[in-house]
């Protein structure tokens, strides 16, 4: 069994960034930029006497499902929590700056091409945010990543796919939010804060971060597939990941606008109306909310495996 | 004429205090919460040596409270004889001068306080005792006046229902009843009917629904996802190495995650070896929910446990041929009984340590905090009171090239104690090191001994990283200290190793490299653990098993 | 009345900045394009409406530090929780929808007045989603920039972490009044940087002399490209923020776009030697696809 | 307070050339380290770079290599090491897992 085969089946989860990059496109036809043997570590680690990793903790390259090509990046959580600094930063947006360029050639260069012979853009997050130990350059590159989401609407989809221990958190939590398309496994967690930090603001009794029932349904697959923050809620495993995106990139280009949870006015009013229900609701647990998309035993629901779980769920629609 | 002796001072006593509590004291002995602390300054006299129930899990947290809110100028300078002293609470009683002298066996959480509180003179230590060792010593010159005991519920005449976590309270309640001494419970509730009556009515003296339940602590619970490589090869050769090499049937698990290692692995790389129906088939530990795939496999014949580990009920339930479980239904626990069977009656002790010395003398001290010792030493030794064999026994004991000095041609058994560690711990902290903490922490602390967990001469198996070290194959010190050297890697014992030496040793099977048992490094990884996630023992229980919210992750 | 020069300070002043910067009395609070905002509870942290600036309508979006959202009380002082983001991302699309129809040149300015401290960090955001309100914003604003609608944001105050990159760094260009006004720019304080990687606070401020990557305050950012402009006085800032709308306006009439928003300031960023690395790794990973793209071509074996 | 860059030669009795192209493996995660093998003609010998937030452990380093290298009798390989803080024992398994990796 060659090492693509054996990954088919690894818990994404368990898997490392690189893992998960060769996994999820067909077999060898994974190429990677900026790889390990570029050695592009970090100055700014290096300054600081910070440990240095080769691709600085992210995986950028291209490969392809069946006829699509696909621009991955894939964060690595292991490293400095998948922190995202200078160099990676700019891994990200020069990994999203090309596919556009591409896709863009694709449509000049090749009119005839079918659907899913255009590229797609997938995100595999493992992260907290901003890596503080170059925190102004971290920063700066969140917000050429969202510019760059923004420009690559309507011309090449972006996938963000969650399914890692870190989750994905702060300034990359809206970055996520902003794809086109989320897929996540029950494992990944979405969001904006992290738990500590909300236990630190709110205090224990109303949020205690060492409580992971309730982090994970704040913040996890589960709960963001009822939010409908979520588009696909899949099994921990790279081919399960795998299989979705394969499907996605059949899927027409211009049905992805339709997999949008942000990004024009009426998606606000939409969210609006969210915001309008939390705020009547001021739901004490998420299951408050499970319970009024109509689940009538939120715990039960929690706890049931997963099929069961995509079987009975019903989803939040206002 | 000679003059009329009292035969009844005990009783004399207890009555006394009784009476001045009765007024505390309502129908089915039930006291109100708020009057606790009114009741424990009428039955508690200076100087008096009371328990306070808690283990590992479940702890009379709202008694020990209200202890530390009594008058101090009514009670004051006792002598606490307990388990463990894991509660904040257990120590404020020292600061405030409540109480004066302490016996014990473990310190858990406070193990730091212990040690200052020591050497401050805040505590005067009576000992640091293992669990049977302190168990036996209320028997004889350390029998609590007042015990403050735990259970789940209490009926409304006061019989009490400890269950699943029954662990302690048997040993402290006969041992303060059967002495005139006073017995105080708390519960969690008061109900019209309790599952089953784990301790009389008549045995206690009164009970009170405390305003929370009583804390309780996963302990025993691993989550396979941290687990790493190195962890898997020391497992892959203690199966390899040890289990198989001895057919080891009955054992006690110590709670680290080489042991957790192991036991993921039995069904995969341990089935592999062909150890199904020899190895691990009585085995005396808590519920570990990392044991579920071995049991759900059919490896496992019996279980006696300690004590429970919570979201482990409702599975422990539904596999009555392998646990003790009540007529109701559901598991108890005793640690005395435990204790017992794991100390004379199971082959194998095998645990991860923090230090090994030179001599094989391994420790879990560190130089400020008194832990104590638990029940481990009295698994993790060889006991000289057994006298049924097995082959595990009997093999290991045959081994010991000594044994003809002490007994001549006698045959005899040894109990197997492995110490599974790798060389360097964490922050690259030598694990074989010349000179314990334990020493330092006697000075530290004024302690009379160094504390070690395990003494050189009962430890027969040290694995790491680098192989095993047969040190029941080792015919005298030299043999020893040169198999421990051989094994310890690149710490200083370790480059102290002679290559000519470590061959010879190797040659006569008293070192084994993972390479010398047939081990290959390159598959000790994370796929030979037949449960990866807690979520996957779930699914390996059938749902049964319910993690506590904090090991979630879905 | 406190006048310009008595002003140490603007922060949690957003109101009277709106003042200090734009025509007197030309604000018009909650009304945008056709859009207009009629409840006062909602949203109360985002103070959005439109002003004239040197006799030209803008879209003008600010905090307001005095506002708490009683329906939301992790939003105060300042904070944008999920109501200020998506009410902040209504004005921006309702500018956009304002001038949808007229050309490139003409399409109407919005100034970001950045004073806030951080997005809401609360449960209830948690389990509705924080992070797609203030994605949200940045997506309508990175919209209407590249429509060509002129984008300044003007520091006045705090402009934190996520807060900032929701409410300014999706802008075309980005002033800061000078430190001295106590204008915060960082993720973190120094001090928490200090604690959390474990280096004494003295070394990171000598490394901080050189390397600017991670020091916090408006001087590092200008040194990193995130800052175009220091605004050295309170007075000086309407004039500012008047001649860089005019600056980028100028820019995209001439096609610069690329000097403009999160790409601009990357170049800036280089050219000021404060992110040197950056251009590198970007001009690499295009090379090494340029390598190997046409295995990737439709048709391709 | 910068990185500590360790580098030296080790060489096996019988080197063999053992890694035919360039290979990585492994996450700079705590406790653990990344390797990077590439061919180079070096007369049998095996160059090592170690690059680490801790210092203090050089000769350590070069005792665990030379072992490795001794036991695996790799030979003709530059070998570099992004470490943060790993045990010789979690070393020792990253580099035979990397080598077998190399031989798949």
């Amino acid at each position: 069994m060659s090492n693509w085969s054996a990954l088919q089946n690894r818990s994404f989860l368990e898997s490392n960034a690189r893992a998960r990059a060769v996994g999820l496109v067909d077999e060898g036809s994974f190429t990677e930029f900026v790889g390990p043997f570029d050695r592009r570590t970090s100055p700014h680690l290096e300054v600081l006497g910070e440990a240095v990793e080769f691709d600085d903790g992210i995986v950028t390259g291209i490969g392809k499902i069946g006829k699509t090509p696909v621009f991955m990046i894939s964060q690595e959580g292991r490293f400095i929590g998948g922190a995202v600094g200078e160099v990676g930063g700019a891994k990200m947006v020069g990994a999203l700056k090309a596919a556009r360029a591409f896709a863009e050639k694709i449509a000049k260069d090749f009119p005839k091409a079918k659907e899913e012979e255009k590229p797609i853009v997938v995100i595999s997050f493992e992260t907290g945010g901003v890596r503080l130990h170059e925190a102004n350059a971290g920063l700066l590159a969140h917000a050429e990543v969202m510019d760059q989401f923004q420009r690559c609407r309507g011309i090449v989809p972006v996938v963000s796919v969650i399914g890692s221990k870190v989750g994905c958190f702060g300034g990359m939590g809206f970055v996520a939010a902003a794809a086109d398309v989320v897929v996540m496994s029950e494992f990944g967690r979405l969001g904006l804060t992290g738990p500590e930090v909300i236990e630190q603001e709110m205090g224990k009794e109303e949020f205690d971060s060492a409580d992971r029932g309730l982090v994970f349904r704040t913040t996890g697959g589960r709960h963001k597939y009822i939010m409908g923050d979520c588009n696909f809620l899949v099994d921990d495993t790279i081919a399960a990941f795998r299989k979705q995106l394969a499907e996605l990139g059949k899927t027409p280009r211009a049905k992805f606008a339709e997999f949008r949870r942000i990004g024009s006015p009426e998606l606000v009013e939409k969210q609006l109306k969210r915001v309008a229900l939390a705020a009547e609701m001021q739901p004490k647990d998420a299951r408050d909310v499970w319970a009024k998309a109509g689940n009538a035993d939120p715990a039960a629901l929690g706890n049931a495996p997963l099929d069961d779980f995509r079987k009975a769920v019903k989803r939040l629609t206002v | 004429m000679t003059k009329q002796r009292k035969w009844d001072n005990l009783a004399t006593d207890t009555a006394e205090r009784m009476a001045a509590a009765d007024r505390f004291i309502g129908k089915g002995k039930e006291v109100q919460s708020g009057d606790v602390v009114a009741l424990l300054e009428a039955v508690i006299r200076p100087g008096d040596r009371v328990n306070i129930e808690g283990n590992n899990q479940k702890q009379a947290d709202f008694l020990a409270d209200c202890l530390n809110q009594v008058d101090k100028g009514k009670v004051h300078d006792l002598h606490m004889v307990q388990s463990c002293v894991p509660l904040a609470s257990h120590l404020d009683l020292f600061e405030s001068g409540i109480a004066k002298k302490l016996d014990f066996a473990f310190g858990g959480p406070q193990a730091g306080r212990v040690a200052k509180f020591i050497r401050e003179g805040k505590i005067e230590l009576g000992a640091i005792h293992t669990y049977l060792e302190l168990f036996g010593r209320y028997f004889l010159d350390l029998t609590p006046k007042v015990s403050l005991i735990c259970a789940y519920e209490a009926d409304r005449e006061g019989n009490l229902y400890t269950g699943f976590n029954t662990e302690d309270t048997p040993v402290i309640v006969e041992a303060t009843k059967f002495r005139q001494g006073i017995v105080i419970a708390q519960v969690n509730k008061i109900v019209d009917k309790i599952p089953r009556i784990d301790i009389p009515a008549g045995w206690i003296d009164a009970v009170v629904q405390s305003p929370k339940p009583f804390f309780i602590e996963p302990l025993f619970t691993r989550d396979p996802a941290l687990i790493t490589d190195p962890q898997i090869l020391l497992a892959m050769l203690a199966l390899k190495g040890v289990y198989a090499e001895y057919n080891v049937a009955s054992m006690n698990h110590g709670i680290g995650f080489l042991t957790s290692a192991i036991e993921l692995m039995l069904p995969t790389y341990g089935a592999e070896l062909g150890l199904k129906g020899k190895c691990c088939t009585h085995m005396i530990l808590n519920p570990h929910p990392t044991m579920i795939p071995a049991i759900e496999e059919g490896w496992v014949d019996t279980i006696h446990c300690f004590g429970g580990e919570l979201g482990m009920e409702k599975y422990v339930a539904a596999r009555p041929d392998v646990f003790f479980i009540g007529p109701d239904g559901t598991l108890r626990s005793n640690r005395a009984f435990a204790q017992t069977a794991g100390h004379y009656a199971v082959d194998m002790f095998i645990g991860g340590t923090l230090q090994i010395d030179p001599y094989g003398n391994s420790s879990t001290a560190t130089a400020n905090r008194v832990a104590g010792f638990g029940g481990a030493p009295n698994m993790g030794c060889d006991p000289k009171g057994r006298r049924h064999s097995t082959e595990a026994w009997l093999k290991c004991g045959q081994e010991l090239p000594c044994m003809k000095d002490q007994i001549g041609a006698m045959p005899r058994g040894k109990r197997l104690v492995v110490q599974g560690i790798e060389t360097f711990g964490e922050g690259r902290a030598p694990a074989f090191v010349e000179e314990l903490d334990a020493w330092k922490l006697a000075k530290n602390a004024n302690l009379e001994l160094p504390p070690v967990m395990i003494y050189g001469d009962d430890v027969t198996h040290i694995i790491t990283e680098e192989g095993i070290a047969y040190l029941c194959r080792c015919g005298d010190m030299e043999t020893r200290s040169a198999a421990i050297r051989a094994v310890a890697g690149y710490t200083d014992i370790g480059l102290k190793a002679k290559p000519e030496e470590t061959r010879r040793l190797r040659d006569a099977k008293i070192v084994r490299t993972p390479e010398d048992l047939g081990v290959d490094r390159n598959r000790a990884s994370r796929d030979l653990l037949s449960a990866k996630s807690m979520q996957e023992l779930v699914t390996w229980s059938g749902g049964l098993y319910e993690p506590p919210a904090r090991f979630r992750n879905w | 009345m406190e006048t310009m020069e008595d002003m140490e300070t603007l922060l949690g002043q957003g109101r009277q900045a709106i003042g200090l910067i734009f025509d007197p009395d030309s604000f018009t609070e909650n009304k945008v394009g056709a859009k207009t905002f009629d409840d006062p509870d909602f949203g109360p942290g985002a103070v959005v409406g439109t002003a004239e600036l040197d006799g030209k309508p803008v879209t003008v979006i600010a905090n307001d530090a005095d506002a708490f959202n009683e329906k939301f009380p992790v939003v105060y002082a300042g904070v944008i929780g999920m109501e200020e983001a998506y009410k902040m991302a209504q004005a921006v699309y309702a500018t956009v929808a304002a001038d949808a129809a007229k050309p490139k040149a003409e399409k109407q300015a919005i100034v970001l007045v950045v004073d806030t401290p951080g997005n809401g960090p609360g449960k209830t955001e948690e389990i509705f989603g924080m992070n797609k309100a203030t994605g949200a914003y940045q997506l309508a604003l990175a919209e209407a920039r590249i429509a060509g609608h002129p984008i300044v944001a003007m520091v006045i105050g705090r402009a934190i972490s996520g807060a900032f990159l929701c409410h300014g760094l999706q802008a075309d260009q980005i002033l800061s009044l000078d430190a001295k006004f106590g204008t915060m720019i960082h993720v973190m304080p120094l001090t928490s940087i200090s604690r959390i990687v474990k280096k004494d606070i003295e070394v990171l401020e000598k490394l901080a002399e050189g390397n600017p990557v991670f020091a916090a305050g408006p001087q590092f950012f200008y040194r990193l490209g995130g800052v175009e402009e220091i605004v050295p006085t309170i007075e000086a800032m309407r004039a500012t923020v008047i001649a860089h709308v005019a600056e980028v306006r100028g820019r995209k009439a001439n096609g610069e776009d690329d000097t403009l928003g999160p790409w601009g300031r990357g170049a800036l960023g280089a050219e000021r030697g404060g992110r040197t690395v950056r251009p590198e790794v970007i001009a690499l990973l295009e090379k090494e696809l340029d390598a190997v793209a046409s295995k990737y071509l439709p048709g391709a074996a | 307070m910068a990185l500590n860059t360790i580098e030296f030669e080790c060489k096996s009795a019988a080197p063999a050339a053992l890694v035919g192209k360039p290979l990585h493996f492994g996450v700079v995660g705590s406790g653990d380290l990344e390797v990077l093998m590439e061919p180079k003609a070096l007369k049998g010998a095996v160059a090592v770079k170690v690059v680490t937030p801790v210092s203090g452990f050089d000769e350590l380093w070069r005792r665990v290599l030379a072992t490795f290298v001794e036991n695996s009798k790799l030979g003709d390989v530059s070998i570099e090491i992004n470490d943060n803080n790993a045990t010789p024992a979690v070393v020792m398994l990253r580099l035979r897992q990397a080598l077998s990796e190399a031989a798949a």
